[in-house]
């Protein structure tokens, strides 16, 4: 049955009447309204995602891919806002709905005393609109729109807490470094119209093959493999998206928002619009292997050195942070090694359990009233059991213990890594591994941390400031004093605590199920194209016989070993002994120095770009603009002019006889002059 | 009525300008309801163009001719294309949100400022419509008369050196294009446009009227170097004049690079295209860090202006490496309408930034950055609209602002990749200065007690920023009524440049 | 037998006394004023010289219209002068610089 | 008997001489009276010449509108004005070869120009008027009223002009004088005249008191 446009249309629009409703009238329908229409459009357009996945696998509805309208038809040039709708279409489609439901429900418990409720709502419907159109386009001009609309609503919601400077500061940061991206990846749809003149994605993947063998003279003597020159663009803006190395800065700063959003955006869907971009344009990938090689490299090294980071930050929600740079690494990792469905699957699991642990953190974060120092945190398992369980399911997931969704996906991009033969690819295998470590290492320490060992803050009662200080608690962020409770912490309400279930539970169970079919089964179809030469998944695949016996033999893995041997110390250092992570700290001091600073990524970029621009523009303006144009060409000429006029205005005497006798000198030369000519 | 719709058009709110005179200082509000109907009349009446004009058939439509200085055989011509018809309507639009957007601002001769804005529309839609060269130039020049008195009038206290930096500036460029277009004149003894185009011109000639025609339609548009006027005529001229200057009065440069430069000298403009393209990615980039520094809200915009008209001189002359290089014409007609639709997209974006300027002064009578703060914090809904036009100044896809240069750079990557990476270098730059401008206004706490006395706009500034915002919202979202509305003149526009005249 | 030199030679003479007469009293415009009455009086000789020797009636029809003129002239530029005198009390040409640039 | 080309050339001569003489004191005596009247004597020698030339109307014409009105004129401001003489004439002696040089090399050009000796040759021959039949003053009224009829025309306008100007320029309304105005006499109306107040019946009551004190003694 073939798949009706208006129920697509539907899906796509629905979030966006909530959002309308629930931004233009906040104040007339009110908190429960606002949090209502938006629910229930999210509620439609989830149940309608869920039927689409249906009729898509199960229901034997071919590919849609019809355009909508035309957006612009100029010459053999058109372009169209359109929908597609595969497999890989619609499983992210469910991704995305799924968790910004739960997100939104989860919201209502997270912001319930804030002002900016119903703004909240809109921004997050919006965000999920801008998510839909992005993954259901079927053309690069949509695709485009969707990546920079998401990139607004992340802007927008990084900044929702406007008077923090710290926030504004960062939702500027997001946005230029995601905008870095956005130019590559603009050049890139350049590059695509140029060389296969189409901005639609089933003629211009049809017509991918003739790029074999065009180049792209970029000098007088460089001439660049065109398929290479189109994929490294679009990758470049996946770089910015999906917060690739070195365009990662962003990501960290982004918890500057409020936590269901860094849930929702800044780890299960937004950032992996880049992922789930390079997996649609696999046909193009596949004819470039310097492409794929370049974003394998680039991948690993986000995949293990933004994971160090993690283990040295003490804020609760920047090591989910630093961990969702790294999972992303893996993802990127998996593409370059054109193992494009393990991304994918990856992307599908991290979503939800990076999403649970995000909801997680920002459940503790509630019951320690805003408080996210994980240093005054520790021993929250006996007061809020839900939020500990769930997230002890997250970790698992997140450190590929097996028969989590978690290993599936990651174990699978190890494996594929390690058949890969692709340049780069044993950098990248030594990253993976290593990484397996480092995300156990801060996994781990991170759990310790929160829900275990001894508690690190002091409950004082204080009656007389205690309610005052929780309605306005976003004001006085930083301000409070550290470790210093008014209250017990306690469990918080089904409203958070039933998004953290939701999630748990595919964390645990989705890649148990879906690993054969996804990874291996050919699942994807035509939505993913791997060259024969290059399919990783299928080799690893060959000893895939069912999810079971994965499972089993995932307990004798390298990786699983680095992972127990990371739980061990980390179980040692935090359950045990202290005392020895500031031994380790001493020891390792220019490391921890390094990793600390976060390589300088931040203060080199700070400097450079953004000082620098000013420092640039001030040039410009004073030099450029002000002294030369203005100064020197401008002013220069009308005050040459004036004083060419006060020379000439020494003549003007004033006195008649000087006057006559300039009459009488031209009389004298005239006669002069016919006297010569006469003679 | 049919007939003669372009004359009525002009000469509407020339006319109409009387009445509000008459209505004299003595009687404001009469003068400003019959200004607001007259623009209304002039958009109701530019309405009709759009069945009149048939999208279809390139070339002058609705054309009227009379015989008007007989000696020099200058004729009363108008006739309209496509890329008018968008301009025009852009014009009336205008027209009528500069009048209540100016309805309680200006207090001091109300009467007279309404019928400066009603005269100069009438004049900007002449300089439009005009099929004949001298007509077009004196519509040109006459236009900047209002355009001096609402800036020296109304203007902010150095307005005496803008208004004089404004006029002899264009006044300089446009007095080459006279040279130029007399002599044209002299050798085809017609002033047609039409009949300009088909004549004979040998290289030397076309490179003398070549740069003729750039230095008044560069001075015009503007181009870097000579940009400076803008920033300070901005700065100085009342939100009114700011909006009509930046939405219409910039768009007159690069229509003449339209109506001029690419019929009648298609030969030197491919020769010296580069030329031109160098000066507009100059102007992205170069442009792009002078606004990032800018103290003043209404600098920083006018520099973004410049950069934003960048686009469009890059559109029109990457056309000519397209077209006479390459053979591509549907690149060079995606440039060409990239760089049209530029022009009416800044038209919005620009009217709608500087509106917003506009508010924000009327309450607190400066213009610096350094004053503000927290601005969205009371005043959370003229935030929506300055976040929202912010962004189509970024060029966010959904608004105006994307279309246009996303048509460019596409089409420029065509022509040579470093252009189109050099043209892309806006997304960065546009958006830092841009947002940086909003984050230093609107995000942040309140810090100047005066910002926290600030109202939220009232019902005459929702209608203008909300109907700027619709505008940008619908045609950034379907912009193919436009394109299409200009592709045949377009089509024709690519036909003509790829005919050699040597 | 008088010749047109003559009277052409004399007219040059009687101009170039009036141009020195503007140089030496350039002080006085009184004198100043004189000096150019000599000059036309000057040109009025060579209208009628050549008026005379050409047979042309127009030389001395010029020459009336010229007497007219400068009648005319004298007289406002008398009542500049006098006007000039009451408001300064000087006809010193090198006091009156208002003019200048 | 004297031929009387040779007699006239003479008289030429003579009264060249008493011009260029004439002219020559105008510019150089001190006083302003007695340059005018060199003046009056140039013209008058002038005159004297342009009858040689057979241009009677001309002659008396200069006569009549310069000597007697002209001249007059410049006589009148002269004596009315009251001129430092002294301070008028300084710089004469600095500007002395200055203006000598230049009036001698324009001299010298024009002489060169107008070449002596080529036009030497030309004479007078007939008398134009007189071989149309017409006295001198007949031809050039021929002339003046039907050929120059509008330029004629306009110079009277321009004298016009002139005179109602200079009578303007030099009109000095003086302040303090008494002056009859009998328009405004005229159009005097009565209420401009006398001035009706209409005043209270009776007086405040502070006002009334305070006389009633004074009067008790």
């Amino acid at each position: 049955m073939e798949l009706s446009s208006s129920i697509l249309l539907t899906i796509a629009l629905a979030p966006l009447v909530g959002c309308l409703l629930a931004g233009f009238f906040g104040k007339q329908i009110g908190r429960a309204g606002a949090h209502s229409v938006t629910i229930l459009g999210l509620l439609i357009s989830c149940g309608l995602s869920f039927y689409v996945l249906y009729q898509i696998t199960a229901g034997g509805a071919p590919v849609y891919n019809h355009n909508i309208y035309t957006w612009f038809e100029i010459g053999k040039y058109t372009a169209s806002v359109g929908f597609l709708i595969d497999r890989l279409t619609a499983m992210m489609m469910v991704v995305v709905t799924f968790v910004s439901l739960l997100v939104h429900v989860y919201t209502i418990g997270y912001m319930a005393e804030d002002d900016g409720y119903q703004r909240f709502f809109s921004y997050i419907s919006l965000f999920t609109f801008s998510m839909l159109m992005l993954v259901m386009s079927n053309n690069f001009l949509q695709l485009f729109f969707g990546w920079e609309a998401v990139g607004l609503v992340s802007y927008l919601l990084i900044g929702f807490w406007f008077k923090r400077p710290t926030a504004i500061f960062a939702n500027l940061k997001a946005f230029l470094v995601n905008r870095v991206g956005d130019f590559g990846f603009l050049l890139g749809i350049a590059a695509v119209l140029y060389f296969l003149g189409t901005l639609d994605y089933a003629t211009a993947f049809a017509t991918a093959p003739s790029l074999v063998g065009k180049t792209l003279a970029l000098t007088q003597n460089t001439h660049w493999d065109a398929a290479t020159v189109i994929c490294i663009l679009l990758f470049v803006g996946a770089m910015g998206k999906s917060a690739q190395v070195p365009l990662h800065v962003w990501l960290p700063d982004s918890m500057e928002g409020p936590t269901p959003i860094s849930a929702l955006i800044h780890a299960a869907t937004m950032v992996t619009a880049g992922i789930f971009m390079v997996a649609r344009m696999s046909p193009l990938y596949e004819l470039s292997e310097t492409a794929l090689s370049v974003v394998l490299v680039i991948g690993a090294t986000g995949a293990l050195f933004t994971g160090l980071i993690g283990i040295v930050q003490n804020d609760i929600k920047r090591v989910v942070a630093y961990s969702t740079l790294s999972q992303l690494g893996y993802m990127t990792v998996a593409l370059g090694v054109s193992a494009y469905a393990g991304a994918v699957f990856h992307l599908m699991t991290h979503a939800f359990f990076k999403a649970l642990l995000f909801l997680g953190a920002g459940s503790v974060i509630i019951a320690m009233h805003h408080e996210q120092d994980m240093r005054y945190m520790g021993g929250l398992r006996k007061y809020m059991p839900i939020t500990w369980i769930t997230m002890w399911i997250g970790s698992l997931a997140l450190v590929a213990f097996p028969g989590t969704a978690g290993f599936f996906s990651k174990d699978t991009i190890i494996e594929a890594v390690g058949e890969s033969h692709r340049w780069g690819a044993h950098y990248a295998y030594f990253c993976v591994v290593a990484g397996a470590f480092v995300t156990a290492t801060y996994t781990f320490r991170q759990m310790y941390l929160t829900f275990h060992g001894k508690e690190r803050f002091t409950i004082v009662h204080d009656d007389h400031h205690g309610h005052g200080h929780h309605v306005d608690h976003r004001d006085d962020h930083g301000h409070h004093e550290a470790g210093i409770m008014h209250e017990a912490p306690k469990e918080s309400p089904w409203v958070v605590t039933l998004p953290l279930i939701l999630l748990a539970i595919p964390s645990l169970l989705v890649g148990f199920f879906t690993a054969k079919p996804m990874l291996f089964g050919g699942w994807f179809g035509s939505a993913i194209k791997v060259n024969e030469a290059n399919d990783v998944l299928g080799e690893v695949g060959h000893e895939f016989h069912d999810a079971f016996h994965k499972m089993l033999s995932g307990f004798a893995t390298l990786p699983f070993g680095l992972v127990v041997l990371a739980f061990l110390i980390t179980t040692y250092i935090y359950l045990f002994n202290p005392s020895v992570a500031d031994r380790v700290r001493r020891a390792f001091q220019p490391v921890y120095h390094v990793l600390q600073h976060k390589y300088w990524f931040d203060a080199v970029y700070y400097i450079v770009f953004a000082r620098g621009g000013i420092a640039l523009g001030r040039m410009f303006w004073k030099g450029g603009d002000a002294a030369v144009i203005d100064g020197v060409l401008i002013d220069g000429s009308a005050s040459m002019i004036q004083r060419i006029a006060a020379g000439v205005r020494r003549l003007q005497s004033g006195y008649l006889y000087h006057y006559a006798f300039a009459m009488i000198l031209g009389l004298i030369l005239l006669l002069g002059g016919y006297w010569l000519v006469g003679h | 009525m049919f007939n003669h719709l372009l004359s009525l058009l002009i000469w509407l709110p020339i006319v109409g300008a009387v009445p509000v005179l008459l209505a004299g200082s003595g009687r404001p509000n009469a003068a400003r309801w019959i200004a607001l109907l007259m623009a209304i009349l002039t958009f109701a009446i530019s309405l009709f163009l759009i069945p009149q004009y048939n999208p279809d058939v390139a070339g002058m439509q609705l054309v009227e001719s009379h015989l008007w200085i007989d000696a020099l055989n200058v004729h009363y011509s108008l006739g309209v294309d496509g890329i008018s018809v968008a301009l025009i309507l852009l014009t009336t639009f205008v027209g009528i949100l500069v009048i209540v957007g100016a309805w309680e601002v200006i207090q001091d001769k109300p009467h007279q400022y309404m019928a400066a804005m009603l005269v100069l529309e009438g004049l900007m839609i002449g300089v439009f419509c005009a099929t004949d060269a001298l007509l077009f130039y004196a519509f040109f020049e006459a236009m900047l008369i209002p355009m001096f008195i609402l800036i020296g009038i109304w203007g902010g206290p150095r307005r005496v050196y803008a208004t004089l930096k404004f006029f002899i500036y264009t006044f300089f460029g446009s007095i080459f294009m006279l040279i130029g277009l007399i002599y044209l004149y002299l050798k085809a003894g017609s002033w047609d446009l039409h009949t300009l185009s088909t004549l004979p011109l040998s290289l030397t000639e076309q490179s003398w009227l070549f740069f003729a025609f750039l230095i008044a339609f560069a001075v015009k548009v503007p181009m870097v170097p000579v940009h400076t006027w803008l920033p300070d005529a901005h700065v100085e001229a009342p939100t009114g004049g700011s909006v009509v200057l930046a939405a219409v009065m910039l768009k007159i440069g690069g229509y003449g690079f339209l109506r001029f430069s690419l019929p009648i000298v298609p030969d030197a403009s491919h020769q010296f295209a580069w030329v031109v393209i160098l000066l507009s990615l100059i102007a992205v980039v170069y442009i792009g860090y002078v606004a990032l520094v800018q103290e003043d809200m209404k600098k920083l915009v006018a520099y973004s202006s410049v950069a934003h008209m960048g686009f469009v001189t890059l559109g029109v002359f990457i056309a000519f490496m397209l077209v006479r290089d390459q053979g591509n014409t549907d690149a060079a007609r995606l440039g060409l309408q990239g760089a049209m639709v530029q022009m009416i997209s800044h038209g919005f974006v620009s009217g709608a930034m500087f509106s917003c300027i506009g508010v924000m002064y009327d309450r607190l009578h400066t213009r610096l950055i350094k004053d503000y703060g927290g601005v969205i914090n009371v005043m959370p809904w003229f935030g929506f609209f300055y976040v929202l036009f912010a962004m189509a100044n970024c060029g966010l896809p959904g608004t105006s602002g994307f279309v246009g240069e996303f048509m460019v750079i596409l089409s420029s990557f065509s022509a040579n990749p470093w252009i189109a990476f050099v043209a892309a270098f806006t997304l960065i730059i546009g958006a830092a200065y841009t947002l940086y401008l909003v984050k230093r206004v609107l995000w942040g706490e309140v810090t100047n007690p005066h910002v926290a006395e600030m109202k939220d706009i009232n019902g005459r500034e929702w209608f203008v920023l909300g109907a700027f915002a619709a505008a940008v919202l619908v045609l950034g979202v379907w912009p193919a009524p436009l394109t299409h509305l200009m592709d045949s003149s377009v089509n024709q526009l690519v036909q003509v440049l790829a005919n050699h005249k040597v | 037998m008088i010749t047109l030199s003559h009277y052409i030679v004399l007219g040059a003479i009687l101009f170039c006394i009036s141009v020195a007469g503007l140089f030496i009293n350039r002080k006085n415009v009184i004198v100043l004023l004189m000096a150019i009455e000599l000059m036309l009086l000057a040109v009025n000789i060579n209208f009628v010289a050549f008026s005379r020797f050409n047979h042309d009636v127009a030389g001395q029809v010029f020459v009336f219209f010229i007497l007219t003129v400068a009648a005319a002239e004298s007289a406002i530029g008398l009542a500049i002068l006098v006007l000039l005198f009451r408001n300064r009390s000087t006809v010193n040409v090198a006091e009156i610089d208002s003019m200048k640039g | 008997m004297i031929d009387p080309s040779l007699f006239q050339l003479v008289c030429f001569y003579a009264f060249a001489t008493v011009t260029v003489v004439a002219a020559l004191s105008v510019i150089t005596l001190r006083n302003s009276v007695q340059a005018v009247l060199a003046l009056v004597l140039t013209f008058f020698s002038t005159a004297c010449i342009w009858m040689l030339a057979e241009a009677e109307f001309l002659a008396i014409a200069l006569i009549v509108v310069y000597v007697g009105a002209v001249m007059v004129l410049f006589l009148f401001v002269v004596m009315m004005l009251d001129i430092d003489q002294e301070k008028i004439r300084e710089g004469f002696v600095k500007f002395l070869p200055v203006g000598l040089i230049v009036a001698v090399v324009m001299l010298v050009e024009m002489l060169g120009l107008i070449g002596v000796r080529v036009m030497h040759a030309q004479t007078m021959g007939e008398n134009p008027a007189t071989a149309a039949g017409m006295s001198n003053t007949e031809w050039l009224g021929m002339a003046l009223y039907t050929q120059y009829l509008l330029p004629f025309e306009i110079a009277a306008l321009i004298l016009t002009v002139g005179v109602i100007a200079a009578v303007a320029l030099t009109l000095r309304q003086r302040t303090g004088a008494r002056k009859q105005h009998p328009s405004e006499q005229v159009a005097v109306k009565a209420r401009d005249r006398v001035r009706i107040i209409k005043m209270a019946a009776e007086r405040p009551a502070e006002s009334q008191s305070a006389p009633a004190q004074e009067s008790k003694p």
